[in-house]
């Protein structure tokens, strides 16, 4: 058992008697990992505690507080899922009072894989791990250096290949909505394959992703398309950041910036004419 | 007590044979998550995967078998359906001779029974009109 | 490449169609191909709206509002200043030209910078080649 | 264009779109048009209606009610502009035809999608908050007190009267400006039906028309209203002196309870303690001790108050653009250059100087004085706008400083603007009093001798336009005719009540020309210099006409509000509560239990910024629903393509 997982079972072992239960992650039969929901009553089941792969654990904690809003749970979470648990929380899809943060550090092969900038936690008490340093993205900065032409000829290629399953929307902490715009034949053409041209498919959920999206990369891991559409997301972010000064996950108080006025200087980031 | 897993299964819909996730909140099935480290889906499904817990617990699901009579669609038992089914397949080989009939299998059925369609085509009706959904 | 660009322009209700209005009255000419959509105040224009209109077939889509501070709504073109710039943004990573799309301001005394505006930006787009045929 | 072939081509290519009649009618707009369009909506059973004409700001309002009067709802009739926005902006005709067929498609697109809305009704409160106590929110109060309603005014500074208060003489009259003043100042104090609430700010105002709930702060005076005769033995005996720079404009001193002028009303003084020794030093007390009626009390609290009323007029005023800001002017460098308040002030008999007009030293007679116009106005460093009073007021101050000094008299002008009854008279009378005029904009006024005769002198740098020469001129006082601008805090205030400002931050009226008075929100009116610079007469005319504007409205009794508001959808709404955010008017609340928004139908605008934001489309604004604009679009979508198609074919 490795440093950071036994770690983490002590960690979880102490808070474990006073919840409801602890979200983790659980190896499964043939070594395929899930999450599960560890309860005091069943404390051996922590034998089978597991880390990787990550699994969009936001995702079922809100599964389980919109059945048990007043339940006391902790969620193991790294870096990503913390910051997705943050913006459910500004978008009141769950709340932080009853919820534990067991903030879990990824570590460098893990954060390479995500082409994470931020493999750490920054809000839980708890901290399972040491901490390590953002890593590059190549693959946003080679799509980011690419022409014009070249970009186009890229998604086009890319888009060509989406199957529609909607598993980057079904799979994103963001995507929270009771229905999705992206059902809706006003803004996507539905049930239609091979994809429109144009489609408005990647572009709408861009869009929807604007000021939300936490980089966790699980829209790009469940793709069966392999399409990277986090890169879209991240040089989005990156602009969010330098106009409006905004971050995912960073600031509990901070709202997204294009819900607001324009504060001192924000126009002048924006580009637009005078 | 709060009760929240992961039970790993096979998706239903066609011979790709991936695996997900049925996610079971306290005994009843909410929704579908891909399984991540498997060797064929590699945590990926597509639209039908995705929605495979959607029809388990729909209302609209048929649990028993209806028989039209007089134009309207009525609760049948297991029995009289089957009876129906060979009575009237039985008159149709005599009527129009076994070639009449054809059997389409599908990818979503266990080989086992995809044989056992086979051979009933073959062995109790007599044709080789045999096919299934994966040619389509 | 020169054609005959389709655009179509979303103006606030208060301000820049009212700008439309005054480059009408002065008789100020201006080329047929943009065609006004009057909405209340540019904060109404979903990206997703923006998007539709280039999925219909659109060259170029404008947004024109109220100049910062003199909305209507008071602040609603502030919602429309920061909207906009991420969606040019994103048609600049996918590698459609930005310029497709245009915000601007236009008050309901500028009808001169209303026709030159459109002047100036229908000979722009003319000049790029038909969007949907970079589409295919 | 040839309207008749759109006409044509609409009846026959709309056909599937649901157009049953179409027709080409020159004067649709009289009441023959209307009459054709009600026939046809009879005869035909028409449920939609469609005018493709003029601008709808010129018409829509007409075809709306000829709807409307044959049954079919308002909100079910569709307008597009192919005059304006087509045929007379199009060079081409056949161009132009086309454009029209694509605009009526997009309409035709758009109205099958349209529902009928009923308008809200709510009743309006009669009270009517003023705000701000100059001339402007003097004669507004008082207007609508006389008709019997209720009035609350609330004014920042101590004493209503604003900066008229402070007026040595009114242009172009030369009335004495207290003595016609004072007496309005009284008649609000006095008034049965006007709430007077000085020291006092708005803090919060929610609600919509009719219905305005204000929260106001009435700052601590330390007196008692109660006990207070207003006597004056408080501040005699008070003995810490304050440079007051509100009242006085820096050329005098007030006690740390004061009164601003002697006139003030109300008569109660304030207790100033950011200056007064008691609560500086913890001693002192002198006014609680000689007060005779007990009416000093210290560490009085603020007190909040709430009030309901139905209409507000804001009447904030204008700050004087500081004079500091053009260095070269050297004001508050060079001693004896003046700004313009600070020579009202010393002209006043009131004021610091007795009436007497001075040098700095507070005696010397000046024999030489300049008068620089547009200090501040007509200038693209500080503000562009003419600031409309500068001009006269110079004038005044040119007749004045004659009159009690005998001095010269220059006048630094770049157009001289006189353009009100008997202004130019004015003028004229200047002229012949001998008064030197010179065209052009003053670059420099400095104390550095050039020239012989320089000594001891200021010397007004400047050319004269209407030479060519450069002059300089030497002076002993320079007067700088300092323009206006809008309040610091204009800002502030108006996101308070929901208005707009403008890039100077002025006030934004809801029609330059024929809606002067009111703004964008209803219920909320303007008056007085916070719309734009302007004198005295006009101030008091805005007054009256934001008051009768205001009982107008409460005269009828009950108001229609609009109709397209935004609409949340409760099922799909997941409760993220971003439109609750991005509503201007914060018109959207959250429903706690059900984990919903919902939109205050009677404080909502229908500016649709909060559906722009629903990433759901949970929300969506009634008549301008995601529906009908995508409609509109592929309307007008659909034809040009086609056109396209029929060009390469």
């Amino acid at each position: 058992m490795s440093d950071r997982l036994t770690s983490l079972h002590e960690a979880i072992e102490k808070v474990l008697p006073d919840l409801d239960g602890v979200l983790a992650l659980k190896s499964g039969p043939g070594g395929i990992v899930s999450p599960y929901l560890f309860s005091k009553e069943h404390p051996e089941e922590l034998a089978k505690l597991a880390i990787w792969p990550k699994e969009p654990v936001p995702d079922t904690l809100k599964i389980i507080l919109r059945a048990h809003p007043d339940a006391k749970l902790a969620i193991v979470c790294r870096g990503c899922e913390e910051r997705g648990i943050v913006e459910m929380f500004k978008h009141a899809q769950l709340g932080l009072d009853n919820l534990t943060l067991i903030g879990l550090q990824c570590e460098k092969d893990e954060a390479e894989f995500c082409r994470c900038a931020k493999p750490f936690t920054v809000h839980a008490k708890t901290i399972v791990g040491q901490p390590i340093e953002g890593v590059a993205d190549p693959l946003t900065e080679q799509v980011s250096a690419l022409s014009q032409p070249e970009k186009l000829a890229f998604w086009k290629q890319e888009f060509e290949h989406c199957i529609k399953c909607y598993g980057c929307r079904n799979i994103c902490p963001q995507c929270f909505c009771n229905i999705c715009a992206l059902e809706d034949e006003k803004w996507v053409e539905t049930g239609r394959l091979p994809m429109a041209k144009p489609s408005m498919y990647h572009l709408v959920r861009a869009m929807h992703m604007t000021a939300k999206c936490v980089a966790c990369r699980e829209c790009e891991e469940t793709c069966p398309a392999d399409i990277p559409m986090a890169v879209h997301f991240r040089l989005i972010a990156r602009d969010v950041k330098e106009m409006f000064n905004y971050e995912t996950g960073a600031d509990m108080e901070q709202k997204p910036p294009q819900l607001l006025v324009l504060e001192e200087g924000e126009y002048d980031r924006t580009g637009l004419p005078h | 007590m709060i009760k929240y897993e992961n039970v790993l299964t096979t998706c239903p819909y066609c011979g790709t044979g991936c695996a997900l996730h049925l996610q079971v909140l306290d005994n009843t099935l909410v929704g579908v998550l891909p399984a991540k480290n498997h060797i064929i889906s590699n945590g990926g499904l597509c639209i039908k995967g995705w929605n495979a817990h959607a029809f388990v617990n729909h209302p609209d699901r048929l649990n028993k078998p209806l028989i039209r009579k007089n134009g309207k669609l009525k609760e049948a038992t297991w029995d009289e359906a089957l009876k129906l089914v060979a009575d009237k397949l039985g008159a149709i080989k005599t009527e129009s001779g076994p070639d009449s009939v054809a059997f389409l299998s599908s990818a979503k059925c266990t080989n086992e029974e995809n044989y056992l369609m086979q051979k009933f085509a073959r062995a109790v009706i007599g044709t080789n009109n045999v096919d299934h959904c994966a040619r389509l | 490449m020169m054609h005959e660009p389709k655009i179509i322009g979303f103006l606030c209700n208060w301000c820049s169609y009212r700008g439309a209005d005054s480059a009408g009255m002065a008789r100020l000419k201006y080329p047929p191909n943009i065609k006004i959509i009057r909405v209340p105040c540019s904060g109404r224009i979903s990206p997703e709206l923006v998007l539709r209109t280039f999925r219909e077939g659109a060259d170029a889509v404008m947004v024109l509002g109220c100049h910062i501070g003199d909305c209507h709504y008071s602040t609603g073109n502030h919602r429309t200043a920061k909207r906009m710039p991420v969606l040019k943004k994103l048609l600049e990573y996918t590698g459609i030209e930005s310029e497709r799309l245009y915000i601007n301001w236009v008050s309901a005394a500028e009808g001169e910078k209303f026709a030159t505006v459109i002047k100036d930006f229908t000979e722009k787009i003319s000049a790029l080649p038909p969007f949907v045929e970079t589409m295919k | 264009m040839n309207v008749g072939e759109v006409s044509a081509w609409a009846a026959e290519n709309l056909k599937d779109q649901g157009v049953v009649v179409a027709r080409d009618y020159k004067f649709m707009c009289s009441s023959l048009g209307q009459e054709l369009i009600q026939k046809d909506i009879k005869e035909q059973g028409l449920t939609r209606v469609v005018v493709a004409a003029c601008s709808p700001h010129l018409h829509e309002a007409t075809f709306r009610n000829a709807c409307s009067r044959a049954g079919v709802n308002p909100y079910l009739f569709e307008m597009t502009n192919i005059r304006e926005q087509d045929s007379w902006v199009t060079t081409d005709k056949e161009e132009a035809t086309k454009k029209a067929k694509a605009l009526v498609a997009a309409a035709v697109g758009r109205v099958a999608y349209q529902k009928p809305l009923e308008s809200l009704l709510v009743p309006i409160d009669p009270n009517v908050l003023v705000v701000g106590g100059g001339i402007a929110g003097i004669q507004a109060s008082l207007e609508i007190a006389n008709s019997g309603q209720h009035v609350y005014l609330v004014e920042r500074e101590p004493s209503i009267g604003g900066h008229m208060a402070q007026f040595d003489k009114t242009f172009p009259t030369l009335d004495c400006s207290a003595c016609i003043l004072t007496p309005k100042m009284f008649d609000v104090g006095n008034h049965k039906n006007i709430t007077m609430l000085t020291w006092s700010e708005v803090e919060k105002v929610e609600g919509y028309i009719g219905n305005f709930t204000v929260t106001i702060r009435k700052r601590a005076r330390d007196i008692d209203e109660e006990l207070c005769t207003g006597c004056g033995v408080c501040w005699e005996k008070c003995p810490k002196k304050v440079l007051d720079n509100v009242f006085e404009a820096g050329m005098g001193n007030r006690k740390a309870v004061y009164v601003p002028f002697p006139q003030a009303v109300p008569k109660y003084p304030v207790i100033d303690r950011e200056n007064c020794t008691y609560y500086l030093k913890g001693t002192c007390k002198a006014c609680e001790k000689f007060c005779p009626t007990g009416a000093i009390k210290f560490n009085q609290e603020d007190q909040i108050l709430t009030v309901k009323v139905g209409n507000i007029i804001l009447a904030t005023g204008y700050d004087l653009f500081d004079s500091h800001r053009i260095t070269q002017y050297g004001y508050g460098r060079l001693a004896n250059v003046f700004t313009s308040l600070e020579f009202e002030r010393m002209s006043n008999s009131a004021g610091p100087t007795g009436g007497k007009i001075v040098q700095r030293d507070g005696k010397t007679a000046p024999k030489v004085v300049g008068i620089v116009h547009c200090t501040g106005s007509r200038d693209k460093n500080y503000h562009e706008y003419c600031s409309a009073i500068c001009c006269m007021q110079s004038l005044k101050f040119a007749h004045l400083v004659k009159e009690k000094t005998g001095a010269e008299v220059y006048e630094f002008y770049i157009d001289m603007r006189t353009p009100a009854k008997t202004y130019e008279e004015f003028y004229h009378r200047l002229l012949e009093e001998g008064t030197h005029f010179v065209r052009g904009k003053v670059a420099e006024i400095s104390d550095a001798v050039r020239l012989p005769g320089e000594e001891g002198k200021l010397i007004i740098q400047v050319e004269d336009t209407l030479t060519g020469n450069q002059l300089r001129v030497p002076v002993d006082m320079a007067i700088l005719s300092a323009g206006l601008e809008s309040r610091h805090d204009a800002k502030i205030v108006a996101r308070k009540f929901g208005i707009s400002c403008s890039a100077d931050s002025w006030f934004i009226e809801r029609h330059p020309k024929l809606d002067p008075v009111a703004t964008m929100t209803d219920g909320v009116f303007v008056a007085g210099a916070c719309q734009g610079p302007k004198d005295i007469p006009n101030s008091v005319a805005q007054g009256a006409a934001a008051a009768a504007r205001v009982l107008s409205i409460i005269g009828q009794g009950e108001i229609e509000i609009e109709a397209a508001t935004a609409i949340v959808d409760e099922v799909t709404c997941v409760g993220c509560k971003q439109c609750i955010a991005s509503c201007p008017y914060q018109a959207i609340q959250y429903l706690e239990d059900k984990g919903k928004a919902y939109v205050q139908e009677a404080l909502c605008k229908g500016c649709g910024t909060c559906v722009g934001t629903c990433l759901p489309k949970s929300i969506s604004l009634k008549h301008f629903t995601d529906e009908q604009i995508v409609a509109e679009m592929i309307g007008a979508m659909k034809v040009m393509k086609s056109f396209e198609l029929m060009e390469v074919a």
